[in-house]
């Protein structure tokens, strides 16, 4: 047991920790003063007037009291976006290649993960279960989805990928453009056939949907509750947890050890007697496993799958990915809460500040204009490395 | 084994005047097929794969120019307006064969992956349905509150215009999103296009406010269509009346003009791309897709050879976006899902990347896969289930068959199934692009292998 | 004036100097070759000459004039061609036309001709071919015109790799490791060919190269690389002798060993 | 491997020779009479398509009864319009070719409509839509094409003047940025604008889940009352998360909301607060005795329950139906010509169906469209359908 203890390596779990921490609130705080002192410039404007009229409170007195919520919100889902994005980036890291399929792995996960607490809905051990079991049940669910997940990638990769490889870069990618398709419609047949309804909804159980309110602000007439909800921190938790795990994984682990010697440079690890095939299996599995995970977190907080669920947060995953430089698992999660939070910013704020002209309905194009504007300044992403090409 | 005695029993009849005699019987048998059986999808594809004949066998090159015409201009036509919906069929075929000729340039000449085509398309559609409607007097009403009687802003025939102006215009909308994404590795442009795609829709979908440009996913309606001549429905009603059986009425008309109008872009289309394929940007572009490292070592500007590989696909679906606000008078943006895009990839794919009569081939087998057989197995399937049909031999009702398993439901999966099984088994598609063979003077003659 | 001219060029990936300062003078006319151990930085060398790293410090001058900050194809219109040391053919394209785009500087071709078939481009697109073709033969391949490059046996790929670098008329030709992976009898050959290509064609040749017997053979001039930095420069015979270039090659103790040698 | 693709392909051509061996042996029966209808049966809109398919399957065997004493053989053509407009045009084109089919139901999108029903409206092909609201589907005056919903600018503003009639001042108007929640958004917006409530936000967002964002500036002005125009499955999860965040007001929606779904989705949260509402045509059980009989029913032969339009495609159809039976008798039991079929829509008078009792106007608008507002009752799905009503009111649609 202590030998054991002994082998872990302390810093390299508490290593991502710190990274998030800075990470969230470096945004927080460039992104504030950036809305902070548009208010300002906009106070005596026509859209602070117009604020004034609809809202009664000055525009820099809104901004700053939505603030703390808004910051909350975007890391929530810029936790989100991070989870989903270490499957990427994982994969990519490893074989340079998009795995454009993993969101429906994604989707898979969540699937697996709602349809057995449906089932144990319908058994009624949901409703009576007490708080402690709901946790422990909400638990299973998540393994069962990350163990689906987990297995679906794993064959995807020996069916549709292994085959291809040593091919031109896009022969791989328009194959998993192909599997993203196939299994869109496969989860639907699946679930039309044994469920006859491909909406599934998260059941209602345990204390996951209560908040915890931190206070109260005044805002002109009204008052603004700040808090978060308990599966929102479930979700943050969680993504943590699996951003540490797989750091130490990577980092700490003789597998680690192999799976990156595998992306460095295949035909020498394969030399140095690592069996490439098995680095590159368990890189999917990981990757699944996250996916799968990342999907029942998903169903918990948004509560409603179907399908197409994987489709956008995949993309937004992807981009978060681009973002924080693909391939480097801290520039997963940097760019997971980059992106979260400028969509969420642009989302609550847009409407404001264009006096209703564009809403919170362009915050998809949003997140896609800053991804290029990166890609177009720093090509290999806020955290990537410059790899010089190869002549 | 059967490959091997296909091909033998295909070369043993091609030759001599075989293939004419082969193309003649094809072609009539076709026709006869479609004359008596109105409504069978296969006699329509008997009609409609002589065009593949025509293309695959050896003929002389008058009598393949002579017979495509009259199929094309005759009997197309006149098999149109008895039933619309092969028309109609064969009007899809051409657009999409034209987006897929266009995404061709880009994915199979010049190796982008573009994932967001169709954006090119919708630019070209709105071009002509904001100038060929009523909506420049919308701008500052509400979707679905605007007055109506309102007046067009342009005369119907501007449509030939802005057919010349939507070249230009998704030209310019191809470079202006090129300039930044094309030093992108390739991977990257994939996801990037992507994004684009679904901006464009998003903004097709959005701006309605502040001044209403698109009327949002209300849609645009009613778009102009270039007036059409009288004298032309009088004589083709002189001349076919009788074959049809009835009177072709001007919407018949517009059906065929249409066509005729799509037809003559593809024509144009594989006309340019032969000739651009076949000059020094041709081989610049196939010298990027196989290693640009190489290309821009031999002086080959690469972010402008790409930019002119993406703006030529981007005008081909600009023209092709305003034939198809024209022909349908309405637009709206669900017309430009991240789907469409798929699926001119997957016909690309199928036909056969960097292959022309590849990109045909697979634009119309998709088209006829989604329009035709899959609907047409699900219509069937659903007959069985509202008979008393019992399978035989398992004694399973077919009424009990779940509609879950409709084949018209699986669009999706099949596109995923092809692009997969393309790649591994046949990565050149079903007519793999070749290379020309020259006839080089001072070498000697090339032994085939 | 020296046709090519370098002047304190840097070059740094990360916290690695790949080029330290190099000076290097190359005349008009001369076959001069760089050698040095492996990752002695003669590739990254050729890279940055050629535009596909961009220095970070000092001077390239070419013909008169400043190369950098030029993209890569600007540098290859410039009249610099080069060949790769893994050889870099387009697999999928004829013999020919892998010659072909070697002169696309070189083509005029306007749209307006292009889409015509206008004379004149019909005119330059048949002079084209029959300069490929004659290339084609100078390199010493025959009756392959048509066939894929990427079917072509090892050899004939680097000959073909060498006719698409001709192909550009170029002024100076850069060949990366020409004689890699070649038996004696086609290292003999090559050999032959490159000298008549400055003896019939005038065109300049710096070579990368481990076949000392080719450098030896070759070279009127050689330049030695280690470290990133250039450690010597003479003729093959002054090379041959310099007491840093053995200690570059055989390892510090070797040197020594000589001397002592030469002292005892 | 090519062996394998010719197996595949030989296979191919043999089904498809099949198939069409079949098509010509059903296409003989002289007095084989087809019904088409076309909705998304595939991608995400599909769970609306396909049960409004459903609906018409169920009408047609529980009404066709009188057609088949008559001696014809109904049968249901079920074509899938994917959402797309292309798809749409193409199998309007087939439906016309097809001289057996006589009516069609459909669609659930308006874009799909409004080219589609050009095609329909050029054959004289008699076509009852169940859910387009988009005033331009009638509004360009073709004798073959009907609805029996509402549209939008009557829905839109009985939203916004029963939010009045609640006491509501001030109001944030959200819609799903389709063609049919934000024409009904539109409406409402102006009717509140002009009726004096403060409209504090008009926004549409296609996010299906996240809605953090939107709900920023909603909660910060506290409005009485959330518009949503669109679909229950966006709406219910948006009714939530504003619940979940504090915000105690009354939310209101259109007859895209009624599905018990919403309830399993949003539970207690449509019952806290200001409570939850929604505009529908279709009557309660209360008042329709119809559609417990018809939400039953459906459960019995599908497993699930009904979506939303799935009673408007069993209303359509039945119309289709019962105007098919007029037009035979009119010609004497012989099968009656499109124009005929396309004339007895037109001509029913006062047709009970389940969603209302229905006469057809000039252009093809139902002359009163009877309006319910609906007050959610219960967080408990299987109680959906004794949510109560409200108020009722019967509004004629502008006549253009």
């Amino acid at each position: 047991m202590n030998r054991f203890l002994q082998s872990i390596n302390a810093r390299e779990l508490i290593r991502p920790l710190g990274q998030m921490v800075v990470f969230s609130l470096g945004s927080a705080i460039v992104l504030s003063s950036i809305v902070l002192t548009l208010a300002l410039g906009l106070d005596q404007t026509a859209v602070g007037l117009a604020l004034q009229d609809k809202y009664n409170v000055s525009l820099y007195t809104y901004t700053l009291v939505n603030l703390p919520q808004v910051v909350i919100d975007g890391l929530t889902i810029g936790f989100v976006y991070a989870a989903i994005a270490l499957g990427y980036t994982m994969v990519y890291g490893v074989l340079e290649f998009i795995n454009f399929a993993h969101s429906e792995i994604f989707a898979v996960g969540a699937f697996v993960g709602v349809e057995i607490l449906i089932a144990l809905d319908h058994s009624g051990l949901l409703r009576s279960a007490s708080l402690g079991m709901s946790y422990v049940l909400l638990t299973f669910a998540i393994i069962s989805g990350m163990v689906a997940a987990g297995a679906l990638a794993v064959t995807v990769e020996r069916v549709a990928y292994r085959p291809l490889r040593g091919a031109s870069r896009l022969v791989p990618l328009i194959s998993a453009i192909g599997v993203s398709f196939l299994l869109q419609d496969l989860i639907r047949l699946v679930e039309g056939l044994t469920t006859g309804d491909f909406n599934r909804i998260f059941p209602s159980f345990g204390n996951f949907d209560q908040r915890l309110n931190f206070g109260k602000l005044a805002l002109g007439e009204t008052t603004i509750n700040l808090g978060i909800s308990i599966k929102s921190i479930i979700v943050i938790v969680a993504a943590m947890l699996m951003l540490m795990g797989l750091n130490y994984l990577v980092n700490a682990t003789r597998i680690g050890k192999a799976i990156r010697a595998v992306a460095q440079d295949r035909p020498t690890a394969s030399l140095m007697g690592i069996n490439v095939n098995r680095i590159i299996s368990i890189t999917f599995l990981v990757g699944g496993l996250l996916g799968g995970a990342a999907g029942v977190l998903y169903a918990l907080k948004f509560t409603r799958i179907d399908p197409f669920v994987g489709f956008f947060p995949g993309l937004k995953a992807f981009a978060a990915a681009v973002l924080g430089g693909i391939g480097n698992l801290t520039g997963a999660l940097l760019g997971g809460i980059v992106l979260g939070m400028l969509e969420t910013f642009a989302g609550s704020y847009m409407g404001v500040f264009t006096m209703g002209a564009a809403g919170s309905e362009y915050k998809d194009i949003f997140a896609f204009s800053i991804l290029i504007l990166v890609l177009i300044f720093r090509p290999q992403g806020l955290m990537g490395e410059n790899v010089g090409q190869k002549a | 084994m059967i490959t091997t005695g296909f091909r033998q029993l295909f070369d043993r009849f091609n030759h001599g005047l075989w293939p004419c005699a082969i193309i003649i019987g094809h072609t009539l048998l076709g026709t006869f097929l479609v004359y008596s059986t109105p409504r069978s999808s296969l006699a329509f594809l008997a009609l409609v794969s002589s065009f593949f004949s025509l293309y695959y066998f050896k003929a002389d090159t008058r009598f393949k120019i002579v017979a495509g015409v009259l199929l094309a201009l005759v009997v197309i036509p006149v098999v149109g307006v008895r039933n619309i919906f092969y028309l109609e069929v064969i009007f899809q075929i051409c657009v999409f064969a034209a987006l897929a000729l266009g995404l061709n340039i880009v994915v199979g000449f010049a190796g982008l992956l573009d994932l967001g085509y169709v954006a090119f398309y919708a630019v070209g559609a709105y071009l002509w349905a904001f100038f060929g409607s009523q909506q420049f007097y919308v701008l500052h009403f509400a979707p679905g509150t605007q007055p109506s009687n309102l007046p067009f802003l342009l005369p119907g025939d501007a449509f030939y215009l802005f057919m010349f102006l939507a070249i230009i215009v998704a030209a310019i909308t191809g470079v202006f999103l090129g300039l930044p994404v094309l030093r992108l590795r390739g991977d990257y442009l994939a996801i990037v296009t992507l994004g684009f795609g679904e901006v464009i829709r998003v903004l097709a979908n959005n701006l309605d406010k502040p001044l209403n440009f698109t009327n949002g996913p209300q849609g645009i309606t009613p778009i102009q269509r270039p007036t059409m001549p009288e004298p032309l429905v009088d004589s083709f009603n002189n001349v076919f009346g009788s074959l049809i059986g009835h009177q072709a009425s001007i919407a018949d008309m517009y059906n065929v003009m249409f066509y005729f109008l799509a037809l003559a872009m593809i024509i144009v289309i594989i006309f340019v791309t032969r000739r651009i394929d076949d000059s020094k940007i041709g081989r610049a572009w196939t010298a990027v897709r196989e290693d640009e490292t190489a290309a821009i070592a031999m002086g080959i500007p690469l972010v402008r050879m790409k930019l002119a590989a993406f703006a030529m696909g981007a005008s081909f679906a600009g023209v092709m976006g305003v034939l198809l606000a024209a022909s349908r008078t309405f637009i709206s943006p669900e017309s430009f899902s991240f789907m469409q895009s798929i699926g001119v990839l997957t016909m690309v794919i199928l036909g056969g990347s960097g292959s022309i009569p590849g990109a045909i081939l697979g634009a119309a087998t998709v088209t006829l896969l989604n329009l035709q057989i899959l609907q047409g197995f699900s219509l069937y399937l659903s007959e069985l289930r509202q008979s008393d049909a019992v399978i035989p031999l398992i004694n399973f009702a077919w009424r009990d068959l779940s509609t879950q398993l409709d084949p018209a439901k699986y669009q999706r999966l099949l596109f995923g199934l092809i692009l997969i099984l393309m790649m591994i088994f046949r990565p050149g598609g079903l007519i793999p692009a070749k290379r020309r063979k020259r006839r080089l003077a001072g070498e000697e003659a090339v032994t085939e292998q | 004036m020296a046709l090519l001219e370098t002047i304190n060029v840097m070059k740094v990936f990360g916290g690695l100097t790949a080029i330290n300062k190099v000076n290097f003078q190359l005349e008009p006319g001369r076959i001069v070759s760089i050698i040095g151990p492996n990752g002695a930085g003669k590739t990254t060398f050729f890279n940055t000459l050629t535009g596909i790293y961009s220095p970070d410090g000092g001077e390239i001058n070419f013909n008169g004039r400043s190369l950098v900050g030029l993209r890569p194809d600007q540098i290859a219109a410039r009249g610099i061609s080069r060949t790769f040391q893994n050889i870099r053919l387009f697999g999928e394209m004829s013999v020919v036309e892998n010659i072909l785009v070697g002169m696309h500087v070189h083509l005029r071709q306007s749209p307006l001709a292009t889409l015509l078939h206008l004379r004149k481009f019909k005119a330059e697109e048949a002079e084209a071919e029959n300069k490929a073709v004659k290339l084609m033969q100078y390199v010493g391949l025959r009756g392959v015109g048509n066939e894929l490059a990427k079917n072509l046996p090892y050899g004939a790929q680097r000959r073909l790799e060498i006719a698409r670098a001709l192909a550009a008329d170029p002024l100076l030709l850069l060949l990366d490791e020409p004689a890699a992976g070649m038996n004696p009898q086609e290292t003999e050959d090559v050999t032959r060919l490159f000298r008549s290509i400055r003896d019939d064609r005038g065109i300049t040749i710096l070579l990368i190269e481990h076949d000392m017997r080719v450098v030896m053979n070759i070279s009127e001039h050689i330049c030695v690389m280690d470290y990133g930095e250039k450690i010597a420069e003479g003729t093959p015979a002054e090379i041959r002798s310099n007491p840093r270039v053995i200690e570059a090659y055989l390892g510090r103790g070797a040197v020594a060993g000589q001397h002592e040698e030469k002292l005892i | 491997m090519f062996k394998h693709m010719s197996k595949v392909f030989s296979l191919f051509v043999a089904a498809s020779m099949t198939v069409t061996a079949c098509g010509l042996a059903s296409a003989a029966d002289s007095k084989a009479i087809k019904v088409a209808t076309q909705s998304p049966l595939s991608g995400d809109q599909s769970v609306v398509g396909v049960d409004m398919k459903r609906g018409a399957e169920l009408a047609l065997e529980q009404l066709g009864k009188p057609l088949a004493d008559m001696g014809f053989k109904v049968e249901l053509a079920p074509f899938d319009d994917q959402a797309n407009p292309d798809t749409g045009v193409a199998n309007a084109k087939r439906i016309v070719s097809d001289p057996a089919i006589l009516a069609i139901m459909g669609h659930y999108n308006s874009g799909v409509q409004i080219p589609s029903s050009e095609v329909y409206h050029t054959s004289g092909l008699a076509n009852v839509s169940p859910a387009n609201t988009n005033p331009k589907v009638t509004t360009r005056g073709y004798m073959e094409i009907n609805r029996i919903v509402g549209r939008d600018d009557v829905q839109g503003v009985v939203g916004a003047d029963f939010a009045l009639g609640l006491g509501a001042k001030t109001v944030f108007v959200l819609h799903d940025k389709t063609a049919y929640g934000q024409g009904i958004a539109e409406f409402f917006k102006k009717r509140a604008d002009e009726i004096g409530m403060k409209v504090l936000g008009f926004e549409g967002t296609e996010e299906k889940a996240n809605f953090d964002a939107l709900l920023s500036p909603i909660l910060a002005g506290n409005p009485d009352l959330v518009y949503f125009g669109g679909m229950y499955s966006q709406a219910a999860v948006l009714f939530k998360q504003a619940r979940e965040r504090g915000y105690a007001g009354t939310f209101l929606s259109d007859d895209g909301f009624d599905s018990s779904d919403a309830s399993k989705i949003a539970g207690q949260t449509l019952i806290d607060g200001g409570g939850s509402y929604y505009s529908t045509v279709s009557g309660p059980a209360s008042v329709y005795a119809g559609t417990a009989k018809f939400i039953a029913d459906f459960k019995a032969k599908y497993n699930s329950d009904p979506q939303p339009f799935a009673a408007q495609g069993y209303d359509s159809m039945a119309i289709i139906l019962k105007a098919i039976e007029n037009a035979a008798k009119a010609a004497d039991g012989a099968v009656p010509t499109r124009a005929a079929v396309a004339q007895a829509v037109r001509e029913l008078k006062n047709f009970p169906g389940i969603t209302g009792t229905f006469t057809f106007n000039q252009i093809g608008d139902p002359t009163v469209a009877k309006y319910f507002v609906l007050k959610v009752n219960s967080a408990d799905p299987a109680k959906w359908s004794k949510n109560s009503i409200v108020k009722t009111l019967d509004i004629a649609p502008p006549q253009q």
